[in-house]
């Protein structure tokens, strides 16, 4: 489909804010709809775009399986990693109010990581899903 | 410190062990991470089991909020029960998992395969271990999600379809148990099942708690494989890669009873379910044909693994006949039974795994004279079907026992009846193998076998032993399930 | 009006029967797990309506309203929505392998073929 | 108070042309025609509206994000028609002509 | 907001009746497509009318979520996954009875049940009584989070958020052990012809 | 590298929009979003003429405006086609010559036929654009190369 | 009263465009229709936001105007490359 000229100027056109829009979504779930969950879809959504549009080996030389699998793995670890964390800090399994000496700064904390743990395993796994089902012949 | 925490770890392990597993890469690494993890679960459920048992319900807050408000693990006898349950079947099974593996699945992808199994055991932990009846839902969809995935990893096309149709029906029955707690939200604002139980029996017989028990029962009834909603069950355990069937078949409607217990006996309460509905009848009845009709359909399988599935169907028959009954002494079965059926059924799927492994097939005519050419395989084999028919001296017998004597004690002795007519049957397709195996020569032409790997041979036994040990040593396990029993029923 | 404060939850019923109609009848896998989705968030469509709260707006504090919905059925909701794109993408991912393996994606076939 | 007028206004305007669209959506012979009218109701409907919205907002940062919608919109569209059209031809698609006899010019 | 001014009761019910109407339609339409592309988009559109719902039922976020998965990310896989398996479905009714039947039966258990719910939108009922209000006046200051959805999502119930993530991550791997790393050879395929 | 620079400035003033919340740490961690968003995009390879034009500057406001009235001019054309009880459609498909010397310009081209009602542009070739028009009006007036010559003017140098 | 007016013409409009959807008759036609439900959704969510009295929620629409976009690509893409086999339905 790279040939289809429109579509591949307006493609790249549109997907660094769709990037951007994803990193807001995910940084300000806190103050309106939105968090980690839905910015790892969109931000898996404009890879597909630009999977759709160049191909999804395009996709792969952005980011090859074996680093979406591994990050994947790493956005799930940094959750559970932050209630590993929590235990440790005298609280128990994701009591993030440990992390710091104030309460409710550390609940704070403990949600902007954990959001962000979610956001990277969301968009590794939506993006793996799309290369894969795409790839298929 | 660490001991507080056990509850949590308890879930949490596998499920960091998970991404860890893929992250390792190699497939030996994996194995042998998977193992150690399972054994430190073993080992902490163990240490769970004790505490409950020696200082009454743990209750861990997960989040740190007070439970109402956020999530609780609660542990009392019959879960932390369960729970060894689950790892133990888990962590006898990794030696076998090996070899077994190596055999029958590519070699890229048997690191995920182990996450997978660590992913699906997560799940079946979480669903055990926690005191919300939401979050039930959630660890439900890991191991089912999981399962579907390990199921369809089986060598033959068959477990593909299979798969598929457990997707189906199991999300169904996720969806079912789903509304029935968003109607149980609904009327009384909570998520705990504890605080559900008090908040539900203040509200009595309400219609939109009749609707959640009646969407619960039916959803958990589907994950239980109890009939007649076992469609799913005999293809996806036949299909499934060994290691998978045998972990299945021990663990995951162990599960579904578990839930079923939980919720009938602690949300609504044995009066209202046995009471004011007519589950008690309706359980018997629908177990008592699953005996029955699982049972004689085993009996005319071809293939090992498929009869022994269909036995399952009628094995966790009995779990339903145990429950049904509503009685301390018929709980107590249906724990037990859960406990040695978890262990024999594990076992024998295991022997049937290694069958496989040297024959290339299970079906039974490949079978004949195989007494004599795997002696040991089939020697287990044989202890575990004898357990599930339920002779003395086999752990089988300790939980029919139980369970006609609940039967008689509720005066119901059509019930005792049946299970007894059961386990004739199932002397029939046990007496099938036996034949097969010690009364009919090997054809001719057959290649010369040799006797499994001892790692396989080791978990076979190790689990079979275990079908054996607990029906001599009956004090630990009835000792167990008899207090829980009464633990769930109320009673003083 | 009175007569209408259960609009939603018969809509969400009509959706449920919909859906379960969809995933038994057809014999196309995928239209399954269309019809799985639509009976999915047909019990969504229950939740959210058990939270909402007359006069009340999304409960995100501000110091301009008062009255908030329920927010435990959002957060409910949102896994369960993520539960069930997982669902999806699995059976999805089945589907394309019983394809490959048995060269259709009807379940009749597929019996057939396997009968065989 | 002339913003409120003017907004209705601008809303009205756009109600009509989504209402026109919509319509030629159902009455047009054939794709390609039908396409010319979802154009109405996408760019000329979507439009106003969008204006009539701001207008409503005042100066603030919805009227910043629905300016976002709007680009994004007159970006979008075009493209997506222009691609269903451009496939719709490859794939076959003859467009109707007055005289339904005579082949496509 | 002029419209809040003629009570918001009245408007909210008419703009959920009218997008009811709409989701049941798509929801009819999606149930007699044949051409398996049409029904995957028109489920997306359904799912669209959903996320309006949401809205109006002040479910934001949920709306948010199903405004791109739902309708989005699904709709792209369904479509990958039909390109690889093939646009019409056949036309096989069998055994119509067992579908209605199942249908009935859970639609008559579902009237009885949300018979005897609480009314839409009343503030007394159980569900809004319990604990929701410790959420919603407590769960600013307890976690510094004005949006009481992420709060409770990821502090109060933020152990079944990681259940989710699992999830996600449990079907992302699922896949790829399904359809990726290599292909797959079934030899055996082949055995049972 | 001049336009990784200027979509970052962009990027950045984009999340400065849809904030709303401008504390510190905020738009500390917008700066790090928006370099991020630029990292993937210069990894995709979509940062460069076409994908960032930077170089249309100021022009394109200007044509924005004029195309918003071309498309109110066409739209109420096109609803009044639809809405007379007997549509008087006479549809065409020719290819319009496009004097653009960059794919850009050639796809601001197209897009603007596109967007204006009763014209339709289905194809973009080296030297034209095969348009799709409600009436033969339409195409007369795209003919005539209004819109062409304005495009052609905000392009600028390729 | 604007934005209520607003939100049920867009519906009657959704409605129309899922009659065209429903009609089809090419598989072209049937995106035609989606693709104008998603735009037409998008001015819903906006009206119905301002409706609902709490407009900053704006960005749902503008996630919709996005997706909307790539589900239509997406699907474009499958009919171009499932062409060979089975190109325009039979009206």
């Amino acid at each position: 489909m790279t040939e289809h000229l429109v579509l591949r100027v307006i493609s790249k056109l549109l997907v660094p804010p769709i990037l951007l829009f994803a990193l807001y979504v995910q940084m300000h779930g806190d103050y309106g709809p939105g968090g980690g969950f839905q910015a790892g879809v969109i931000f898996g959504a404009g890879l597909i775009l630009y999977g759709l549009v160049f191909g999804a080996q395009a996709v792969q030389s952005v980011a090859p399986m074996r680093l979406l699998v591994t990050l994947a793995c790493l956005g799930l670890l940094l959750y559970a990693g932050v209630g590993i964390a929590s235990m440790i800090g005298g609280g128990s399994f994701l009591e993030y109010g440990a992390l710091s000496a104030d309460a409710t700064h550390g609940n704070h904390v403990g949600i902007i990581i954990i959001e962000i743990g979610v956001g990277i395993a969301v968009a590794s796994v939506m993006t793996i899903i799309f290369c894969v089902l795409a790839e298929w012949r | 410190m660490i001991a507080t925490h056990l509850p949590a770890l308890q879930v949490a392990l596998p499920l960091i062990a998970a991404p860890l597993c893929i992250l390792l890469r190699r497939d030996r690494y994996a194995w042998a991470f998977t193992t150690l993890v399972c054994w430190g679960l073993l080992a902490v459920a163990a240490l769970l089991l004790d505490r409950v048992m020696s200082e009454g319900p743990i209750s861990y807050r997960l989040g740190g909020w007070a439970p109402p408000i956020g999530i609780e693990y609660r542990l009392d006898g019959v879960n932390a029960f369960v729970l060894l349950i689950l790892a133990g079947t888990a962590a006898l099974m990794m030696p076998y998992a090996r070899q077994s593996v190596e055999r029958e699945v590519a070699p890229e992808r048997r690191h995920l395969f182990y996450a997978m199994f660590l992913l699906a055991l997560t799940g079946l932990l979480g669903i055990v271990a926690t005191g919300d009846a939401f979050n039930v839902y959630v660890f439900l969809e890991i191991s089912s999600l999981a399962s579907y995935v390990l199921i369809a990893q089986g060598r033959r096309r068959q477990a593909l379809a299979a798969s598929f149709q457990y997707l189906i029906l199991g999300t169904i029955g996720a969806s079912l148990i789903l509304v029935g707690i968003g109607f149980l939200y609904a009327k009384t604002g909570t998520l705990n099942i504890a605080d559900l139980g008090v908040r539900v029996h203040a509200l009595g017989e309400a219609p939109a708690i009749l609707a959640a028990f009646a969407f619960i029962t039916v959803g958990v009834l589907i994950k239980l494989a109890l009939f007649p909603f076992h469609v799913w069950l005999p293809n996806a355990y036949a299909y499934a890669p060994s290691m998978v069937s045998a972990f299945l078949a021990a663990t995951a409607t162990k599960v579904g009873a578990y839930l079923l217990l939980r919720f009938v006996f602690t949300v609504f309460g044995a009066p209202f379910a046995f009471g004011t509905l007519p589950l008690k009848e309706i359980l018997l009845s629908l177990s008592l044909v699953a005996v029955l009709a699982g049972s004689l359909a085993a009996v005319f399988q071809t293939d090992l693994k498929r009869l022994l599935a269909f036995s399952s169907i009628g094995q966790i028959g009995y779990l339903g006949v145990g429950i049904g009954l509503a009685s301390v002494t018929g709980v107590t079965g249906a724990l037990v039974h859960v406990f040695n059926h978890a262990l024999m059924k594990g076992g024998l799927f295991l022997a049937a795994g290694t069958i496989a492994y040297r024959l290339g097939t299970t079906d039974l005519s490949a079978l004949n004279g195989l007494g004599r050419r795997m002696p040991f395989t089939m020697a287990a084999v044989v202890i575990g079907g004898l357990g599930l028919v339920g002779v003395p001296v086999t752990s089988g017998f300790v939980s029919k026992w139980y369970l006609v004597q609940g039967a008689f004690e509720e005066g119901l002795w059509p019930a005792a009846l049946f299970v007894l007519l059961g386990s004739l049957i199932a002397l029939a397709y046990v007496g099938r193998l036996v034949e097969a195996a010690y009364f009919r020569a090997a054809p001719a032409d057959a290649e010369p076998v040799r006797e499994a790997p001892w790692a396989m041979q080791l978990s076979t036994w190790a689990l079979i032993a275990g079908s054996l040990y607990f029906g001599l040593h009956t004090e630990l396990t009835v000792g167990i399930a008899e207090r829980a029993a009464a633990a769930l029923l109320g009673a003083p | 009006m009175e007569a209408l404060a259960h609009v939603n939850y018969w809509a969400a019923i009509a959706l449920a029967m919909i859906g379960l109609y969809a995933i038994i009848a057809p014999s196309n896998l995928i239209k399954k797990l269309i019809g799985l989705g639509m009976f999915q968030s047909a019990i969504f469509l229950i939740y959210i309506t058990a939270g909402k709260v007359e006069g009340g707006t999304a409960p995100i504090i501000d110091a301009a309203y008062e009255v908030y919905s329920n927010p435990l059925p959002h957060v409910l909701i949102l896994t369960a929505i993520v539960v069930a794109v997982s669902t999806l993408a699995v059976g999805l991912a089945l589907t394309v392998a019983i394809k490959r393996a048995y060269g259709t994606v009807e379940e009749d076939e597929i019996v057939e073929q396997d009968r065989r | 108070m002339i913003l409120d007028i003017l907004s209705w206004i601008s809303i009205g305007v756009g109600i009509f042309f989504v209402m026109a669209g919509g319509l030629g959506l159902i009455r047009l012979p054939d794709l390609f025609t039908r396409l010319h009218a979802a154009s109405v109701a996408d760019t000329a409907g979507a439009g106003f509206m969008l204006l009539g919205f701001m207008l409503q907002a005042g100066l603030s940062l919805v009227t910043l994000k629905l300016v976002l919608i709007l680009v994004f919109l007159v970006f979008t569209t075009p493209t997506a028609a222009h691609a269903l059209a451009h496939a719709a031809l490859l794939g076959g698609v003859r467009p109707w002509t007055r005289k339904p006899k005579d082949p496509a010019p | 907001m002029d419209a809040q001014a003629q009570g918001p009761r009245a408007i909210d019910l008419y703009v959920d009746i009218l997008l009811i109407v709409l989701l049941v339609a798509a929801a009819l339409v999606v149930v007699s497509l044949r051409n398996l592309l049409a029904a995957a988009l028109v489920l997306g559109i359904y799912s669209l009318v959903m996320a309006a719902l949401w809205v109006v039922l002040d479910a934001v976020d949920v709306a948010f979520t199903e405004a791109a998965v739902g309708a989005g990310v699904t709709t792209v896989f369904m479509v990958l996954a039909i390109a690889a398996t093939g646009r019409h479905a056949r036309v096989t009714h069998r055994r119509p009875w067992l579908p209605i039947l199942a249908s009935l039966a859970v639609g008559g258990l579902l009237i009885y049940g949300t018979l005897d719910l609480p009314d839409f939108g009343d503030p007394q009922a159980p569900a809004q009584q319990h604990v929701a209000p410790h959420y919603l006046g407590q769960g600013e200051a307890e976690t510094g989070v004005p949006n009481i959805v992420t709060a409770v999502l990821a502090s109060y119930r933020g152990f079944d958020t990681l259940g989710e993530v699992t999830v996600i991550f449990t079907a992302g791997m699922g896949v790829l052990l399904l359809l990726g790393v290599a292909r797959r050879r079934r030899m055996d395929a082949r055995d049972d012809e | 590298m001049r336009h990784a620079l200027s979509l970052f400035a962009v990027l950045y003033g984009l999340w400065l929009a849809l904030s709303g919340h401008y504390t510190p740490f905020l738009l500390a961690i917008g700066a790090v979003c928006a370099a991020f968003a630029v990292a993937v995009a210069v990894r995709m390879d979509v940062v460069d003429r076409e994908g960032h034009p930077i170089h249309l500057g100021y022009r394109v406001p200007l044509y924005w405006g004029w195309l918003a009235v071309q498309i109110l001019v066409s739209s109420v054309r096109v609803s009044r086609i639809v809405l007379s009880p007997r549509p008087a459609i006479d549809p065409v498909l020719e290819t319009v010559p496009a004097s653009q010397r960059s794919d850009l310009g050639r796809v601001i081209f197209a897009n603007s036929i596109t967007l204006t009602p009763g014209t339709l542009s289905t194809s973009v070739e080296a030297h034209g654009v095969e348009v799709h028009a409600l009436t033969r009006r339409g195409m007369e007036e795209l003919k005539s190369g209004d819109m062409d010559r304005r495009v052609s003017a905000v392009e600028g140098e390729p | 009263m604007m934005f209520l007016a607003a939100t049920a013409a867009l519906v009657v409009t959704v409605l129309l465009a899922l009659v065209r959807a429903f009609l089809g008759p090419t598989v072209y036609d049937r995106v035609l229709g989606v693709n104008t439900i998603g735009t037409m959704t998008v001015l819903l969510i906006a009206a119905v936001g301002f409706l609902m009295g709490r407009p900053e929620f704006l960005d749902i629409a503008l996630v919709y105007a996005l997706i909307n976009f790539i589900g239509t690509v997406a699907v474009l893409r499958y009919i171009k490359r499932g062409r060979a086999q089975d190109a325009g339905e039979a009206p």
